[in-house]
């Protein structure tokens, strides 16, 4: 089962209209070059599942200064001003929510959960049209799951069946969205045979992993 | 002394020996400098790393050792790298001992809204929401006015919140407040500094006890001449 | 040809290239000696290990590399560890193809009851309960009768179930079973079992349909005499 | 701040009547030095939060055996036939859940969520008596956070910090339990020097860690 393709190749599986998940802090730990594809590519009306809007010409920036995105879910859009702009010209809806929600929100998407309980924007306009949960006497927000069609995920390394690791901050959001994608594609930055990661270093299981973008970085 | 500086030093005093802290950014990445050598101190950035160090010398940087704003940073030996879930589990599940974050205003419930200018500035919450109702301690760290001397502890927040949660302490270039039951409690004024001169820059109520302190940090004369 | 053998020979042809499978104690164990050598099939074990593989000879075995029932293991290269809580979400979320376990009920509905007998024997449900909830297929492999010949397969179960989802698959030593919303439908028996001979040991309704097949597997006649 | 004690002063800082959280899987990845101790110090009226009644003469069987157990939340006892026959005496009360309710809850408990919606149980025993939350039309039980006074881990490796990594199936419900734990012990096999054990590999950070217990196995 090879389940190795080229850049090109992975983007063409993704529709116009279809949602994604893409991996990265700021940029930090994106699928840089699945993105430039998918700005060649031209793909049209994207919903963009991502941390944040990227930094000027890094990660998802790219998407939005070329116009692709329809919708983008994220936590902070502050470092990209063309983001806001397109925000307040109407031409980009954004949708805001909290970080550490955001990652339980993809997780329990991932996981087959029914939903989040977080106390994290109870009483601020976050909680806005969201069921409250009791719990012993504690007030919750009931946050809901995340998913998307496909997860392309920015890693450090992959063997050849897909087990993943990560470097550092470039961690991020990668494992979790490996987990709530229809679809995962992963844009490891080296490729290794079986065997060379070890199992306790794996982060992310091959078995998460539909496709491998070939080709060094 | 110029105002940031005093508020760092200020806030500095607050951080224990083990604690793990949160730095917003501006301001608050200040602190650090001001640490006295004796404490071992933490710091945890949101996107995934515990055991952040200060950025590295030139041609040192890593691409994937970065801060919340995308700088880079390094890390201390036996730092441990995190994923965005488990890194807010440490914050909401009381792993965080501190947070320091700045604000756009407080009032008089100790409540902080620092996320959004409805209209204006919408940079979005990041990780600020989570934090504030999750972190053991979270000190705000900001200037006590707005350009112009507009009061920024006031009555009852005009801003979206970002926590229905109160606050632990509020630390300014002229004070230390601390939010109780009660109300806003003046602790501390910054040396040279009048509880008047606190007041007249406050719109909220201040709960003026008996004895206010006076900061107890060294203020260089020649850098507040 | 003993019964388990004829159960494990059927089961194993329901295993797809590529898919991730959980095997329960017991009887599904015996499943993967049966699989097809051109067809590539990766086992998980819920106790944390994703690429499982047979145990190891003799003077190879590793003290951290068990089954659910700590029995040792082997792993295949590039085999994943992984903690209690993302193996489950590998159940639960949709990335588990098929679990194979045990019953010792099954009802009209589909529905499976496998984890306790009140009063006589509490196990415990260990990682049933969240397997036949999330799997995206369940094959339930085991006897069709219990000793004495007391049907298994009956009009709704006695014991406490396992989940409220109905199960795929039923395979027996007599017939391979498949719940559907109109009832339990008799896909195919075993080599030389009749149709009547599985209705007479089944107490549910059975939906016959007008061609029933016979499983496609090979029976040794040597083992089966 | 040196986190090391031994394991005698470890178990010393545990009363009687504590409730434990113990990793490990029938007795895989369980910190057996700490479990002898227990035994040894003779603590008594303990609530033991594990995945299962270990097998006999290995694992938590040990301290079942010794009749220190008032109650056992446990996923599995079938391996551990006195810790049956103490449930059906009425000598040990045994509440059983599902494993992977267990995993949720007890990660719930140390990430600060307000509990678990899963469609495990849904239908079955498990359901009696829990609120029934329905998310888009689909039902999920409301299973509640578990904590614990004390987490008692096993570990492969720890730095002298705390940061831990364990060995392939000897992982289990320890990264999740060194989180839920008010005071966090881990017995690792070895402990290295800070900056031996890569940030890349470390699955329990040492912030989660008090004390770390002396001693090679």
């Amino acid at each position: 089962m090879n389940k190795s393709v080229s850049c090109a190749q992975a983007v063409e599986m993704i529709p116009d209209g279809a949602s994604l998940m893409v991996g990265g802090f700021m940029g930090v730990g994106s699928p840089h070059r699945i993105i430039n594809e998918l700005v060649a590519q031209k793909k049209k009306d994207l919903t963009v599942i991502c941390n944040d809007a990227g930094r000027p010409n890094y990660g998802i920036a790219h998407l939005i200064s070329a116009r692709l995105v329809k919708k983008l879910i994220a936590t902070h859009i502050g470092l990209n001003q063309e983001s806001q702009r397109q925000m307040i010209a109407g031409e980009m809806e954004i949708e805001l929510i909290p970080q550490g929600t955001m990652a339980e929100r993809i997780r329990a998407g991932g996981f087959g959960l029914g939903g989040v309980l977080t106390s994290t924007g109870i009483g601020t306009i976050v909680a806005e049209g969201k069921q409250v949960i009791e719990v012993d006497g504690k007030q919750f927000l009931l946050e809901k799951p995340l998913t998307a069609d496909f997860a392309l995920i920015g890693a450090d390394r992959s063997d050849y069946r897909g087990n993943l690791e990560y470097s550092l901050t470039a961690r991020n959001f990668n494992p979790l969205m490996a987990m709530a994608g229809r679809v995962v594609i992963a844009e490891p930055k080296t490729i290794v045979p079986m065997g060379v990661i070890p199992p306790d270093s794996v982060v992310t299981p091959f078995v998460c992993v539909n496709y491998i973008v070939e080709g060094a970085f | 002394m110029d105002e940031k500086t005093i508020i760092a030093k200020r806030v500095a005093l607050e951080l224990k020996d083990g604690d793990l802290v949160n730095l917003g950014i501006g301001l608050p990445t200040m602190v650090p400098q001001f640490l006295p050598s004796k404490i071992e101190v933490y710091f945890q950035s949101e996107n995934g790393i515990v055991g952040l160090a200060a950025m590295p010398a030139e041609g040192y940087e890593n691409k994937a050792l970065t801060d919340a704003g995308g700088g880079y940073v390094g890390a201390i030996p036996g730092a441990a790298s995190i994923d965005s879930a488990l890194s807010f589990g440490l914050i909401r599940g009381g792993h965080l001992d501190l947070s320091v974050l700045g604000g756009l205003e407080v009032d008089e419930l100790g409540l902080l809204a620092n996320w959004m200018i409805p209209g204006k500035m919408v940079p979005g919450m990041g990780g600020a929401m989570d934090i504030v109702s999750g972190a053991k301690r979270v000190i705000v760290a900001m200037t006590h006015t707005a350009k112009g001397g507009k009061p920024k502890i006031i009555p009852a927040c005009t801003l979206p919140l970002t926590s229905a949660r109160r606050v632990s302490l509020i630390v300014t270039e002229l004070a230390v407040i601390e939010p109780t039951d009660e109300g806003l409690v003046l602790r501390e004024v910054a040396p040279g500094v009048t509880v008047e001169q606190v007041v007249a820059a406050t719109s909220a109520k201040l709960i003026i006890p008996a004895n206010v302190l006076t900061m107890p940090i060294n203020v260089d004369a020649q850098a507040a001449a």
